[in-house]
């Protein structure tokens, strides 16, 4: 079943490769539906998941490059069936979105049915080969993805985010092969690799350092200051389905690979830098905010914005305690959801306008455009996390758990509210609200479901689990408890 | 009975869900459907308040949980006691009231269903606030108060001015927000050292019945918490907000910035009194704030010429009167007053919206002459005035006198100021009675009176502004916490006296025009001009954010582009790039550098590997 | 000499029988002379799947020695030699494009082409130094006359001197070396040299100066800092099928050479050598990658990228073992296989663009979306991306080495990938970003028949890696 | 008594003149001299230990070397005639077009 | 003693020529004393017994090789070096480090070397019937080697050597466009 999730839009990936060039509809048909059946199967494997039993569920093991122990195992646990709905979602999403793509649509198909597919890889796969594998496959669609089809410094953008991301990714590839050998169990299986850590851990200082790969190593990809520049910019140039695939879902993969290897695997090493993640993160909350007040550039404020909230997730993961790193994975995929809403939104009014800057745009438009701007409202809000939308259950639970471990951080972190709402609700201002300083004759409102959907998707998954955050959090607690479990020592147990 | 709670809790929100989902485009049925929604939960409310009067007013509550988490769970219910029912009351009978007002003030305007179905999810986190059972689901109606006011404020949002006061007000109030979260925080952590991880409201009652060498955390948690009332009651520093918000639509200013919205951060502290009475200290913190801010607003009410602005100053005023009896150590005081001045407050706010009606325009200065013209509006305005000045026996008297003799026997300082501020008051009001009312007409058009569908909820209240003293609500609300207030004759007479002497004054300045500030006018110039400016609170505010704020986000982006950008990131490329292209000198394209560096090579290997080993 | 030394032989005897053929054609049939690439190459096609068939029989066992030992065909061997081959029959399709618009005699460049890979052939299955040594050189040779070939090109002439003098120097060296080897232990046989290594205590210092010589002549072949001087300026100066078989075929015999050397002769020092080849795979990492940056012309920018590679396989190297063996062996297979994909393009680009600066390369994609994918998906996997076949090579190189414990090797080559990375994605960004620089260019079948096969394999081998890394695993086995 | 050391020693004199004249020499053709050195220097390491080993293995890679340094000497030469005829110049200094 | 005598004359000689090879600024005369050279070394060989190869040596060396260089020396007609240039001295200098350290490495660790393998077991005669022996059974195949050695040296002197007629103006050279107009064509 979830092999499937991978496998269906490398099949769509291969059948546009073949397709000739011209037949653009047909293409843009392909993607559609394999995004569209790889959401319907993302559901369902969340919806099917028992939070009850917990655990990993849906597990397909099949040998793969013996000699090395490699196999492929695929599997969902709590954390990742809430990935994997937010992928699905996002990259469904993104599909609809990408009709606004009119050249070289055949290449953009390819690039972006990799990328959809290396993501699902990642979410479901059980085998630190894999998941690294899978990993720096989503990278590189990128390259071209942004290079090609994006906009204004594209190609410094790109090349900066590209190299970025890589060279975070081969830090952690050393940790991964140093926890290989290691073990000495001739096995990349993670849940083979966690049981022989707890039964016999590596020594402390391994663990610090072999932690420290992965940790700052992933947490490139999660923009962790100073890491994070790559992040606005790349946001910026990258065309909106691209950008809300990174900055809604490949982003998340830092922290959740954080989960996956460096907690599970060195809980030790992990506590050890913890507190300086927390550090990190506050500043990534207070200082990305202060710069997303001064931008310009829609993208860039939200890119900006973007950095900021991860470091809410990464203040949760770094508090180690289930409410905290819960809210974590929470905030991953409210954050996921509404970054995406947001940068469609935007994508949408810079395709008719051609500009995203802000004075440019010049105001009022929410009188020109109502139904994206109410989208657009209701997106600052759920990203300025006001209850109603899931991204508020996310930080309470993060300042939660957070308090209890690093008060003052949190108490900067929670201060990172109001900067938040401050640039969010200045950009609302500025562009939808006021008068019409410039006018725009040919801007034209969301019309029709081809181009409605994506936006009320997005926005209603934030409403209906904003409202029944049990929903997410049921599973997700399923799979912090499940870590926890694993490893006792390391997660602070509040009286 | 609870579900019926319930139901009063979500029937706004339904209206406005189905407002938002199907019928945007009839602007008809929207407004009858939110009217329709909010005078349900009244009738409910009504239906509730006789049920449990039968039963002698038990204390209920019913809870769901949203979020087990670790140790704390989140959770959403109904609590209802005597203070949420008196404040359902206010809050759907106002709200319908104002709702039924809407639909003829707001005819013809662009976002009607808009409008309405904000309404209605403003009406709903209202109710939430008032039937809210524990912190969290305070703060979370807290959050939804403000961005529905958010909305409302900005209803006119292709107005820069709404925009900026809809923005201003929503981060203003989030200023308190933030020291609330925290606070909610520290209680969060401070229940559990006592035993019992709890945000409940019942439950942390309880277990702050010993609090044993906690008082400091107390008094923090007191104070943050506190943050919050200051946000959402506009309590100084914090008050700048209101004034601009009255850019929103009349019936908006009515409901929310002067009945009910602003009157949470007061019903908040009703409702978590058990907590403030552990700290004397945020006690008396509270009630100088509430002091000073019921005198300066009042002050700032003396000059403003905008009718809606001389009113916001007003609630200013009459808030730091609650948050001051509050503080004094009576919460049902400072309920006492909230709903009297819920009543008067709302109808002056209607009456003005009715003059502004007939005359588009809110500068006093413009009006005059309009006891003839609109006789209902001048007549229920009267009653507001007087209620609003203590006048016997209207509402507002028994409840401003109620606190007036708490300070009196409490606080002896915050009594003059409070005394200071009635006369204020009365004054201020006289003005913008006699102004509008009264003097010379100064419009060109002639007015007429506003249509019955917003008459008549003027006369409504009217009726209760002028009858709302005889309730006993003051004896209804009082609980075991509170200062027990004994009668004091000649505080009432003093200040009974004040309010008719500074009606008097202004009925001779601003009625008959007789130049009695002519002298003043000269010496106290600074004064006034001081008065205009707001004590320049907002241009204080405007300092800081635009210097402090904007120049510190500059620096972060300065520092990004300069030191992150280029020098790390980019500095690493080009350092990377220049050591390869000073590497590629070492490619002299001459084969006997090649040959040399070959020899040199296996030389320096043997010299390091074989002889030196 | 038996029957089954006889098959072990057959690959190279089908090949100088080629040769004559070719010859004989040259010289004497002017009618099959224009024929004369696609003869070499399907009869190049056809020792391959003899060579196959071959392996297919072995089954991994040592299929033979013949003449006492001096030549060994075992699995390691015959690995070697189906990449020579391909790596034969691509350079052969590459060079009929180049012969056809250089308008040249192409009979004697066919005949180089196979004498040097007959050379790479022996090189593969030598287990005696003098064998050894002869087939460096008959490979070196033949590339010098190759590289000089255009005659009246001022470039490819001073490559050919250069090749020529730097090559001579190593040769000396190798020699010199050599010639302390066979000192210190008696016989230049493999096996004898490995067996009284082993029966040293400890090593006397003019051998170990004789094995460095040795690894010094290697290293020049496969490009090792600090003999890696001549790679830019003769790959630039070569014609440019010339420059793609230095860079697989000459690298990859290099490489040969070097770890036959190290698994099976001077195994016993292995731990002695670790640390030095270490720090060379490091010099060479960096050198490579950092020289790469700032290319613009083609040639000379594989001529850098290859240094780095040699880097990753020196890494290997250094890590030594089994793991370190079958990484070696990977890494070539999917360098191999890759860098003549790249090649392919960029040699009909070459041709057909008449130019070799990277310029030339702007817009590709729109020009021959099949070009600018093949070279795309080569430079990806030059660059370690999965699912590409660089990417698994590179895991298993870096994999040896965390394994011996050289992870600050391991954490530098990783880096590494970074600034290769950028340097493979301008050139992607030419070809996919910038606009076009002329019309459509057609590509024959004929060359897009070879480009899909490797493209496939990079594919093929990136994602269903279970096979490949059995088969080198198999074809190191034997030595540990 | 001469030892081996005596003829090592030798060739490595003769191998370091080699090395030293490749570097130093600007003439192609004196550059292909030198190189010749340095396989006469590896020659006589080789009959030197041929002869104190009693091996005749030696000797017989002389044999191989010899037939290696005419064929590179053949083939250098060409290419030696060839740059003189592109350039008109041995001089190796003035050879530098590809470079960096 | 006669042994020592004829090695330190000719050991001496050899010695004397390679280094005139080195220096000296004629390049005919560099070739004839490498000719020396290789004549002393060849009697070095007959010392050490290799009798075949010593002849072989000045048939080879002598007879072939240079008479080859001495004729491209004439045909060339490359006269003295031009003066050394400020960075010829600099090669000079530290190529003379290089090789002094180099020599000084190999004579430190020669001497390093314990003499046990210094005494000569058994005296052998590298008779032609000794040598060929083992040409044509242990090494046939780096012998048969050899001689496609050869014939790719034959050839490529040929194909490099044989002039052909320059290409027109304009026309293409592969490998030669990019550089655009920085080679001369001769």
């Amino acid at each position: 079943m979830i092999a499937l999730l991978v496998l269906i839009p490398l099949a769509s990936a291969l059948a546009v490769l073949l397709m000739p060039q011209e037949r653009q509809e047909e293409i843009r048909k392909i993607t559609f539906f394999s995004c569209l059946a790889t959401f319907f199967i993302s559901v369902f494997v969340f919806l099917s998941y028992s939070a009850a039993s917990g655990g990993v569920q849906f597990e397909i093991s099949r040998p793969w490059v013996e000699s090395l122990g490699i196999r492929y195992h695929a599997g969902v646990d709590g954390i990742s069936a809430v990935m994997i709905l937010l992928h699905g979602l996002v990259s469904f999403s993104g599909a609809m979105v990408s009709r606004s793509i009119k050249e070289r649509v055949k290449e953009y198909s390819i690039f972006f049915l990799i990328l959809v597919a290396s993501i699902f890889g990642v979410f479901t796969s059980l085998d630190m080969f894999f998941l690294y594998f899978f990993y720096e496959m989503a990278v590189i669609p990128m390259y071209p993805l942004i290079g090609v089809w994006g906009s204004k410094n594209k190609e410094y953008a790109t090349m900066k985010l590209t190299l970025f991301i890589t060279g975070g990714a081969v830090l952690s590839l050393v940790g991964i092969l140093t926890l290989y050998q290691a073990a000495g169990l001739q096995s990349f299986d993670l849940i083979a690799l966690q049981e022989h850590f707890a039964a016999s851990p590596l020594p402390a200082a391994t663990q610090q350092w072999l932690a420290a790969l992965l940790i700052f190593g992933f947490g490139v990809i999660a923009s962790l200051w100073p890491t994070h520049s790559w992040s606005p910019i790349g946001y910026a140039a990258a065309p909106s389905a691209v950008s809300m695939l990174h900055a809604g879902v490949l982003k998340k993969l830092g922290p959740y690979l954080m989960i996956r290897l460096a907690l599970t695997l060195v809980p030790e090493g992990t506590k050890f830098w913890m507190p300086i993640v927390a550090g990190l993160s506050v500043v990534n909350i207070l200082y990305a905010g202060y710069c997303a007040m001064v931008q310009k550039d829609l993208k860039f404020i939200i890119g900006f914005s973007s950095v900021s909230h991860m470091g809410y997730v990464l203040l949760g993961l770094a508090c180690l305690n289930q409410t905290g790193v819960s809210g974590a994975v929470l905030l991953m995929f409210s954050h996921g959801v509404m970054a995406a809403s947001a940068f469609a939104l935007i994508g949408f009014i810079y395709d008719q306008t051609h500009t995203r800057m802000v004075d440019e745009l010049g105001g009022g438009l929410g009188n020109r455009i109502p139904f994206v701007a109410v989208c657009f409202v209701m997106t600052a809000m759920a990203s300025s996390g006001l209850p109603g939308f899931s991204n508020f259950i996310a930080e309470i639970m993060i300042f939660f758990g957070a308090w209890q471990k690093y008060p003052w951080p949190t108490l900067a972190a929670v201060f990172g509210i109001l900067v938040t709402a401050v640039y969010l609700l200045r950009l609302v201002k500025n562009v939808f609200y006021g008068k019409e300083k410039v006018s725009w004759p040919a801007l034209k409102d969301a019309q029709g479901l081809a181009q409605k959907t994506p936006f009320v998707l997005l926005l209603a998954a934030l409403l209906v689990f904003g409202f029944f955050p049990n929903l997410l959090v049921r599973n997700i607690d399923a799979g912090v408890k499940h870590l926890i479990a694993k490893n006792p020592s390391i997660f602070e147990v509040t009286p | 009975m609870l579900a019926l709670g319930w139901l009063i809790l979500f029937l706004p929100l339904m209206a406005c869900l189905v407002i938002a989902g199907t019928t945007l485009k009839h602007e008809k049925i929207s407004a009858w459907i939110a009217c329709g929604a909010l005078s349900l939960s009244f009738i409910f409310s009504i239906i509730l308040f006789a049920v449990l009067a039968a039963q002698g007013f038990p204390t209920l509550q019913s809870t769901v949980t949203i979020l087990p988490l670790e140790h704390l769970r989140l959770e959403f219910g109904v609590l209802i006691d005597r203070l949420s029912l008196i404040m359902l009351l206010v809050v759907t009978g106002i709200g319908s009231g104002i709702f039924f007002y809407s639909m003829g003030y707001m005819k013809e305007d662009k976002g009607y269903s808009r409008y309405f179905a904000s309404l209605s999810l403003f009406a709903f986190s209202m109710l939430g606030i008032v039937v809210s059972t524990n912190f969290f689901q305070t703060f979370i109606f807290w959050e939804l108060v403000g961005v529905s006011s958010y909305l409302l404020i900005g209803h006119w949002y292709q107005k820069d001015e709404a925009a900026d006061a809809g923005k201003k007000a929503f981060i203003t109030t989030r200023v308190g927000d933030v020291g609330f979260l925290i606070g909610i925080l520290f209680l969060s952590s401070l229940s559990a050292t006592l035993g019992k991880q709890t945000l409940d409201f019942q439950a942390l009652s309880e277990l702050l019945g010993h609090p044993a060498g906690h008082e400091f955390i107390l008094t923090a948690i007191c104070l943050l918490v506190f943050c919050g009332v200051l946000g959402k009651s506009a309590q100084f520093p914090l008050h700048v907000w209101l004034p601009d918000a009255m850019e929103g639509p009349t019936p908006v200013s009515a409901l929310i910035h002067a009945a009910t919205m602003v009157a949470a951060g007061v019903y908040l502290l009703a409702r978590v009194y058990f907590l403030f009475i552990l700290s004397p200290t945020a006690l008396s913190v509270i009630a100088g704030i509430g002091a000073f801010t019921a005198l300066i607003a009042a002050t700032m009410a003396l000059v403003q010429p905008d009718i809606k602005k001389i009113l916001a100053y007003s609630t200013l005023s009459q808030l730091g009167y609650m948050v001051m009896a509050a503080g004094l150590g009576s919460s049902s005081a400072a309920m006492y007053h909230l709903v009297t001045h819920a009543f008067f407050k709302a109808l002056l706010f209607l009456g003005a919206g009715s003059v502004i009606h007939a005359l588009h325009t809110q500068n006093i200065l413009e009006m005059g002459g309009l006891f003839r013209k609109m006789p209902v509006t001048a007549w229920t305005f009267l009653i507001g005035f007087l209620a609003l000045a203590g006048v016997y026996p209207l509402s507002g008297f028994w409840s401003k006198d109620e606190i007036l003799t708490l300070a009196f026997t409490v606080n002896r300082p915050l009594f003059w100021i409070g005394a200071g501020t009635a006369f204020l008051t009365a004054f201020y009001m006289g003005r913008l009675f006699f102004t509008v009312f009264l003097s010379e007409p100064k419009w060109k058009k002639e007015p007429h009176e506003s249509p019955r569908v917003m008459t008549t909820p003027l006369l409504l209240l009217a009726f209760f502004a002028a009858t709302g003293g005889f309730f006993g609500l003051g004896t209804f609300l009082h609980s075991h916490y509170d200062q027990a207030i004994a009668w004091n004759f000649s505080v009432v007479a003093g200040s009974l006296t004040l309010s008719l002497v500074a009606i008097l004054l202004s009925y001779l300045i601003y009625a008959l025009d007789i130049p009695l500030l002519k002298p003043f006018e000269k010496p106290f110039s600074p004064v006034a001009g001081l008065l205009i400016k707001k004590y320049y609170m907002d241009d204080l505010y405007d300092v800081l954010v635009k210097y402090v704020q904007q120049n510190f986000a500059g620096l972060c982006d300065l520092f990004e582009r300069v030191v992150v950008v280029k020098g790390m990131v980019n500095g690493t490329a080009q350092l990377t790039g220049w050591a390869g292209d000073r590497l590629r000198c070492l490619q002299t394209g001459k084969v006997q550098f090649y040959a040399f560096a070959f020899s040199a090579g296996v030389t320096l290997i043997t010299l390091f590997w074989i002889v030196l080993r | 000499m038996n029957l089954a030394g006889f098959c072990s032989l057959l690959p190279e005897a089908l090949v100088i029988a080629l040769m004559f053929v070719v010859f004989a054609a040259d010289l004497f049939l002017p009618s099959i002379k224009k024929r004369l690439g696609g003869l070499t190459a399907w009869g190049l096609t056809a020792i391959l799947a003899c060579l196959l068939w071959q392996g297919f029989l072995a089954g991994g066992q040592k299929f033979g020695e013949t003449f006492q030992g001096t030549f060994l065909c075992d699995p390691m061997a015959l690995f070697f030699k189906a990449l020579f081959i391909l790596t034969g029959i691509i350079v052969v399709i590459l060079a009929r494009e180049f012969l056809k618009k250089a308008d040249k005699n192409p009979g004697e460049f066919y005949l180089l082409i196979l004498s040097a890979l007959l050379g790479m052939l022996f090189l593969a299955s030598a287990n005696d130094f003098i064998l050894l040594f002869v087939s460096v050189e008959l490979v070196t040779v033949s590339f010098y006359v190759m590289t000089a070939y255009l005659k009246t090109d001022q470039r490819s002439v001073e490559a050919g001197i250069k090749y020529l003098i730097l090559g001579a120097l190593s040769s000396g060296m190798m020699l010199y070396g050599i010639s302390f080897i066979y000192g210190h232990t008696g016989s230049t046989h493999f096996d004898a040299v490995r067996g009284a290594l082993f029966g040293m205590t400890s090593a006397p210092p003019l051998l170990l100066l004789g094995i460095l010589l040795l690894i010094a002549g290697l290293g020049f072949k496969a490009g090792a800092v600090p003999f890696q001087l001549w790679i830019p300026d003769v790959y630039e100066g070569a014609p440019i099928p010339v420059t793609a078989f230095l860079s697989v075929g000459s690298k990859m015999a290099g490489f040969a050479a070097l770890l036959r050397i190290c698994v099976s002769v001077i195994a016993p020092f292995d731990k002695k050598w670790a640390l030095l080849m270490a720090v060379i795979a490091a010099m060479t990492l960096v050198y490579g990658n950092l020289g790469a940056i700032p290319q613009k012309n083609i040639k000379r920018f594989f001529g850098y990228s290859g240094i780095g590679h040699a880097g990753y396989l020196l890494t290997a190297i250094a890590a030594g073992g089994f793991s370190g063996a079958r990484g070696v062996l990977f890494y070539l297979l999917s360098y191999a296989v890759t860098m003549l994909a790249a090649f392919l393009v960029v040699v009909y680009c070459s041709v057909h663009l008449e130019s070799d600066d990277m310029s030339a390369y702007d817009g590709l994609s729109r020009r021959s979306p099949l070009l600018a994918g093949a070279l795309f998906l080569s430079l990806l996997s030059l660059a370690g991306v999965p699912p590409l076949s660089g990417f698994f090579a590179k895991f298993l190189v870096l994999s040896s080495a965390v394994e011996k414990g050289l992870i600050w090797l391991a954490v530098l080559g990783a880096l590494n990938v970074v600034i290769s990375l950028y340097y493979y994605l301008t050139l992607v960004k030419r070809m996919y970003i910038h606009p076009p620089a002329g019309g459509v260019i057609a590509v024959p079948l004929s060359f897009q028949i070879p480009l899909y096969l490797l493209m496939l394999g990079i594919v093929g081998i990136g994602v269903v890696q279970g096979p490949f890394v059995r088969l080198a695993a198999s074809a190191v086995s034997g030595f540990f | 008594m001469i030892t081996l050391n005596h003829y090592l020693i030798l060739s490595g004199c003769l191998f370091a003149i080699g090395m030293y004249g490749i570097i130093t020499r600007r003439n192609a053709l004196l550059i292909l001299l030198s190189v010749e050195l340095l396989f006469n220097a590896a020659n006589l390491s080789f009959v030197a230990y041929a002869r104190y080993l009693g091996d005749l293995t030696g000797q017989v890679f002389v044999f191989f070397t010899m037939v290696v340094a005419a064929c590179e000497v053949a083939i250098g030469l060409a290419v030696a005639i060839l740059l003189f005829r592109t350039r008109e110049t041995l001089n190796t200094d003035e050879i530098n077009t590809l470079k960096w | 003693m006669n042994e020592a005598f004829f090695f330190y004359l000719f050991s001496g000689l050899t010695l004397l020529a390679a280094l005139y090879v080195v220096f000296t600024k004629n390049p005919t005369y560099a070739v004839l004393s490498l000719v020396a050279a290789m004549f002393s070394l060849a009697i070095l060989f007959v010392l050490l017994h290799a009798y075949f190869i010593a002849v072989v040596h000045v048939l080879v060396y002598a007879g072939a090789i240079l008479v080859l260089f001495l004729f491209v020396v004439m045909l060339l007609g490359v006269g003295r070096e031009e003066p050394a240039s400020k960075s010829q001295r600099l090669y000079r200098i530290f190529g003379g480090f290089v090789v002094v350290g180099f020599l000084l490495e190999i004579g430190l660790i020669i001497k390093a070397v314990s003499s046990s393998a210094q005494e000569s077991p058994t005296i052998l005669a590298g008779t032609i019937e000794a040598v060929g022996k083992l040409l044509f059974t242990e090494y046939f195949l780096p012998f048969e080697i050899t001689s496609v050695l050869l014939l790719v040296g034959i050839v490529g002197a040929v194909v490099l050597s044989r002039r052909e007629q320059m290409p027109a103006e304009g026309q293409y050279l592969p490998g030669k466009a990019a550089e655009g107009g920085r080679s001369k064509q001769v």
